[in-house]
């Protein structure tokens, strides 16, 4: 396969299925994965092309879709399960947290559990309630999970491919408001190691970290104070769980200031855990406190109040300003 | 629901020039109906019932041993009316949806007996919590149509009071509701009220543990709740095989409660078998699972192309089977309505018709501090923190205006 | 579980002197049988047939028209053997528990040809997920009991390999693995094995969303899964009135397969009804549920105090069935044993008996560092961090006690 | 009634009872919570004089119980359900956090949900798995729950009958290792406020806070840090959302340094949270970065290594020592 430009819904595709094709033991499931592809066509054509044993629709129960994954699994399989929306995750959390995430513990490693559960997550496309939600936090603080979230069509492809390789339980989410964005995609290409973050901008005044969605706020963000003059620098983490707190360190040691931007709420969210351990990290390197943007201690709001309630362009200028007020 | 909405977009609020924001999938014997290893004690019960029908779709009355429904002319076309203006107000919230005033909505096209015959056999002492597709429902209870727009706008989480209807809030998560139901129902019972609850849920629901878990509460504790399954035969792209392979009614016998199957497109069948599941219930005999056997006409949402999933066929065989145009056949068939009646019923929907139109471009956008008010009703310091961050955030735009 | 353990608890670690560290209950009408509101479509299925027996309480064999074992008095030896050997084993652990051995133990008392019964039933290639009482089927399926008790002595999570000997670890958490087992089936079809696969589950897990949906999965994918429940009547303190108002077999009907119930104290019966469930899997047909109509003679674990809910007359009745107590009634009443038979067997108890003492004595703590293996196959970044660190610390006073 | 020493369980016992006595609708609702009384007896006697109809065993439905309750609540009840133990929320998750946190908010304030989620969390009492786990951060980062955790009987009391008394959801966590207890209860007493911070033993030179069964491991080690001529503040956050960061603040501004104790794992946990916005709030006087000692990222250990696992006095004493380093 030649390098080509596609969004980042049909990286997520090329990439399912190349897993497919390269591995028989690689299943897809989930609600209208099937004909309809899934409500985003991530899984547009696979089961045409790889049969109802491997893209399978399944009734409609989360906690029936990770259950029956972790017995899949037991018995050999790489299912990826798609969960349709963030909101919609949270049937199957006991699954997740009791079973998937500790049953290789539990085992003391006599089993192994490559599931990955395919998340869109995050807001801004206007949708009804439990549809733009960012649950990153409530798996993070679990151990035996990893989380990844790409934030462009090339992390896209590889990240699930190298997700579905893992031997461990991967959340991985999907940036819903970035799937029609599109990227350069190299097959052929080598890809990093999965859970290392990457500086897509750099900069000399402050860190910028995010993930997901918000790497192309930041990016904004970086260009438009450029302009004023401020140079920033954007890291996308790429990884929740773990975080390369090293890659973090470097850039902060150098810049001096971090603000931490995501989509979930700040309170409890992945800012605080990165806050707390940059700081203790870099205590004496830190011009000014690590700030964080994020959503407020709110339920997701209708639709036509997220702009307001998601870390847009405006509120990241306004913490760097915070910031470098210091 | 599956929503990719197009509604449109507000503008980044910083002013500042240079900075701009930028089916049928059955595996292998899946519908099999297996023969029980040895014994009679099979899970398929095989001599099923017919569903209960006292209208076919010709529109002949027709008779059956338990069910039965006396009605006058007047209630004939009360029913009508009903299902007319629902589908008027239905289609227009679609039309709405197409114009982007709307972000998503959910169709109940096909499924007006359903709704509106259950939803005219309760009381309003009664107490009912849909899913987000009981617009019928919600006329029924005496819900303002219009108040049903403002979540699919986007301007709200659910635009009623609850309790001034008996008319819980849309639930969107699949299932939920069922639990809330049952619990509301099993007060209902220990204040000794008489009085029906109902839980609405759809085929794909019934998969759904927490429904299960409903019907195990319900039982143990012969809570007065109606479990209303309207099985519409799909939920989004997958069809009912994907679900269950017996007929979703018999479900309640394993719980030790009543079940029944209905013709949903039928509203006489579903008034008199709701109305007699409702009497159950509040007479302290307990619950009952009412599986109305329907179509969803159209797409599962605005969002949906169900032309990647199933058949022209399908859809077409349901369409001879439309509740309303048999209702009209009846009404036709017994005179029981003259050319005026139809004629003030068409200008009664366009009205209304106009009404939602009007009502949805003037509804307002909230205001941005709204998202502060009502996650709490006692209070959070958290959130009067963040508030006031966010005024003072806001405010210092105004005082960069202002230069 | 109920945990308030009494294990022996370790000492702090830091040396400096000066720092110590402190270091049946129905509600009204819940166990009423509905009546259907008009029609014959009942909830309750009117005339529920007998439980499937082969043995009676006095030992007598009896025929039943669709179930049989054929045995020879070995055989019949060889599943006494089996169930004395599991209740003398189960009696040990208590007795460990006792001593502080154990901080928990669930004992399996009563319920003894239940799990022979199922657990006989099985061939080596197929699969087995357990609760946290299945003690006699993990002896059926060769797991050294010795291993059972890691887990309740505080030493691991489950001290067994899965996969040599077919039998998943133990799940504490209810419900959860018949789904596990329900997605090892969907595997096993998609191998087209010939294998079937037991989920075991108590009266009380039949409550669990999980379980439900358990039953969907396997009926709408035809899994080859056998749900095993031992209806022990009590989950705790809660009768089964508690959970279900009629009985559980009944509920597989309505999620189309069969469901059986056997009398869970009688061997033969459960191993016959048992072997036809495994066959009717293997052979593609499908999942069944068997229920097992046992009870729980003993405590719900050694933290437990049964006086509180229950009487002793119920303890007295089941005493009468006691399966055990059968079997060595047939076994004489057929001379299909000798005394030699019960005295080695004796013998036999009390080796291993000895055994399991010795080798909980000898059992090792696991080393403070194996807190940082197993979380993940794969590696973590913050693991081995948080690994470093804590091997800094505990160097830390080596080098103060150096000192 | 007069002022009495008794275990916190029997301080919540006696809280409910007084509940149960004062308004008819609050109900007591639970696994087992009838005649046995519940696995800790915390419901002792309560079925016996309040029936059957107000203090109810339930199915085995963690989902089932909560989903009900929130019925219950909306027909103008105020149910207490009881979670047998920490690792055995999960199943009633979706409800809690997609249902009971969010129907507030959803109905712009015209309903209202009392609903007390009742939990004995915590190890340290040598239990099987999913027996002793601290689950806060799983719910703090959730809008519309409300989380307040007692460590002494008289708080038990007071803070049981607030949570009953307050008309949002309130996630009940109650410190199991520290059932048996004992310490004056005054139910003639006027409690102080839910959700404040108090200070339980003052000190000059690094503050700990803490809550729930952390709170007297912390107090064991101001103790002892005192022979070391160290003097030690501790804190009891008491509440865990919202968490009382100005007492926080107050205590900082003078002690310069904190350490967060909590059981839950570190990574995502409350000491996150607490040192990123206290770091915030008190840059200019902080002398060395916010510590955390807590769990390990990895699933609760078995009992033998709870004892490790668990941040007990030398590991807070340690990480004293390493804030006071700085
Ligand atoms: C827990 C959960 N999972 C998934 C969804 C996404 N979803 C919305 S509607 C729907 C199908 C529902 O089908 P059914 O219950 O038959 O109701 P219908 O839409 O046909 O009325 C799905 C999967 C959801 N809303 N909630
Ligand atoms: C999800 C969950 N909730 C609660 C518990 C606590 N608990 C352990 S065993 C038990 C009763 C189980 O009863 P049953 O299923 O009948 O099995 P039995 O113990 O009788 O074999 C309970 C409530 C648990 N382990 N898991
Ligand atoms: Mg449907
Ligand atoms: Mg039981």
């Amino acid at each position: 396969m030649a390098a080509e430009k596609m969004a980042l819904a049909k990286a997520l595709t090329s990439s399912l299925r190349t897993a497919l094709d390269s591995d028989p033991k690689v299943l897809v499931m989930g609600e209208d994965v099937g004909k309809l592809g899934g409500v985003f066509r991530v899984t547009d054509g696979l089961q045409k092309d790889f049969g109802e044993e491997r893209v399978i629709d399944t009734p409609l129960a989360e906690s029936g879709i990770i259950g029956t994954a972790i017995g899949l699994a037991l018995r050999g399989y790489r299912p990826v399960a798609e969960i349709q929306f963030d909101g919609f995750v949270f049937p199957a959390y006991d699954q997740i947290v009791t079973q998937l995430a500790k049953m290789h513990a539990r085992s003391l490693g006599t089993v192994k559990l490559p599931v990955v559960i395919r998340i869109p997550y995050g807001g801004g496309i206007g949708a009804v309630e439990h549809h733009s939600e960012s649950p990153e936090s409530l798996f993070a603080h679990v151990a035996g999970l990893k989380i990844v979230t790409p934030s462009d069509a090339s992390d896209a492809f590889w990240m699930l491919r190298q997700a579905i390789e893992c031997d461990d339980p991967v959340i991985f989410l999907e940036p819903k408001a970035r799937y029609w964005e599109k990227g350069e995609v190299d097959p052929s290409g080598i890809p990093g190691p999965l859970h290392a973050a990457r500086v897509v901008r750099e900069g000399r005044d402050l860190t910028l970290a995010a993930y997901g969605p918000s790497v192309k706020t930041c990016l904004a963000a970086a260009a438009a104070a450029e302009e004023d003059g401020t140079s920033l620098e954007v890291l996308d983490l790429r990884s929740v769980s773990p975080i390369d707190f090293d890659a973090i360190q470097r850039s902060v040691e150098r810049t001096r200031r971090l603000v931490v931007v995501h989509e979930a709420p700040v309170f409890f969210g992945s800012g605080a855990e990165v806050a707390a351990r940059i700081t203790e990290r870099c205590f004496y390197h830190l011009e000014a406190p690590v700030l964080r943007v994020g959503g407020f201690h709110a339920p997701y709001p209708p639709a036509r109040l997220e702009e307001e309630y998601l870390p847009g362009l405006d509120r990241v200028l306004d913490s760097v300003d915070r910031a470098l007020a210091y | 629901m599956t929503v990719e909405s197009t509604a449109a977009r507000g503008k980044p609020r910083r002013a500042a020039a240079q900075r701009t924001a930028a089916k049928k999938t059955g595996t292998k014997q899946a519908a099999k109906t297996a023969a029980a290893p040895g014994t009679a004690q099979a899970g398929q019960s095989a001599q099923a019932p017919e569903m209960v029908q006292l209208l076919t779709p010709e529109g002949e009355r027709v008779e059956h041993p338990d069910y039965a429904v006396e009605t006058t002319p007047g209630q004939l076309r009360d029913l009508y009316r009903d299902m007319v203006l629902t589908r008027r107000f239905d289609a227009e919230a679609t039309a709405l949806q197409r114009q982007g005033e709307l972000g998503l909505w959910p169709s109940l096209l096909g499924q007006e007996a359903a709704q509106i015959g259950s939803g005219r056999a309760l009381r309003d002492s009664d107490y009912v919590f849909p899913t987000y597709r009981e617009h019928g429902v919600a006329w029924c209870r005496g819900v303002d149509p219009t108040l049903l727009l403002g979540m699919f706008r986007g301007v709200n989480h659910g635009g009623w009071d609850p309790n001034s209807n008996n008319f819980h809030l849309y639930t969107i998560v699949i299932g939920a509701q069922t639990l809330h139901a049952t619990g509301y129902a099993m007060g209902v019972a220990k204040d000794g009220a008489d009085t029906a609850v109902v839980a609405y849920f759809g085929d794909g629901a019934s998969s759904q543990g927490d429904v299960a878990e409903a019907f195990t509460f319900a039982a143990v504790y012969n809570a007065p709740v109606v479990f209303f399954c309207q099985n519409n035969q799909w939920a989004i792209s997958e069809p009912i095989e994907r679900q269950t392979r017996v007929p979703l009614y018999q479900r309640a016998a394993g719980y030790g409660f009543p079940g029944i199957r209905v013709d949903g497109n039928d509203v006489l069948a579903v008034l008199a078998v709701t109305r007699a599941a409702a009497e159950h219930a509040r007479t302290g005999q307990g619950p009952t699972l009412v599986e109305a056997f329907t179509y969803r006409m159209g797409a599962h949402t605005t969002s949906d192309d169900p032309t990647r999933y199933r058949d022209k066929e399908e859809l077409a065989a349901w369409e001879g089977k439309d509740p309303i145009l048999r209702l009209r056949r009846l009404l036709e068939r017994e005179s029981a309505a003259d050319e005026a009646f139809f004629a003030d019923l068409d200008a009664e929907s366009d009205a209304l018709a106009k009404r939602v139109r009007e009502s949805i471009r003037t509804m307002p956008d909230p205001d941005g501090m709204a998202m502060f008010e009502h996650t709490y009703a006692d209070g959070h310091t958290l959130v009067d923190e963040e508030r006031a961050q966010y005024a003072t955030y806001l405010a210092s735009f105004a005082d960069h205006e202002g230069n």
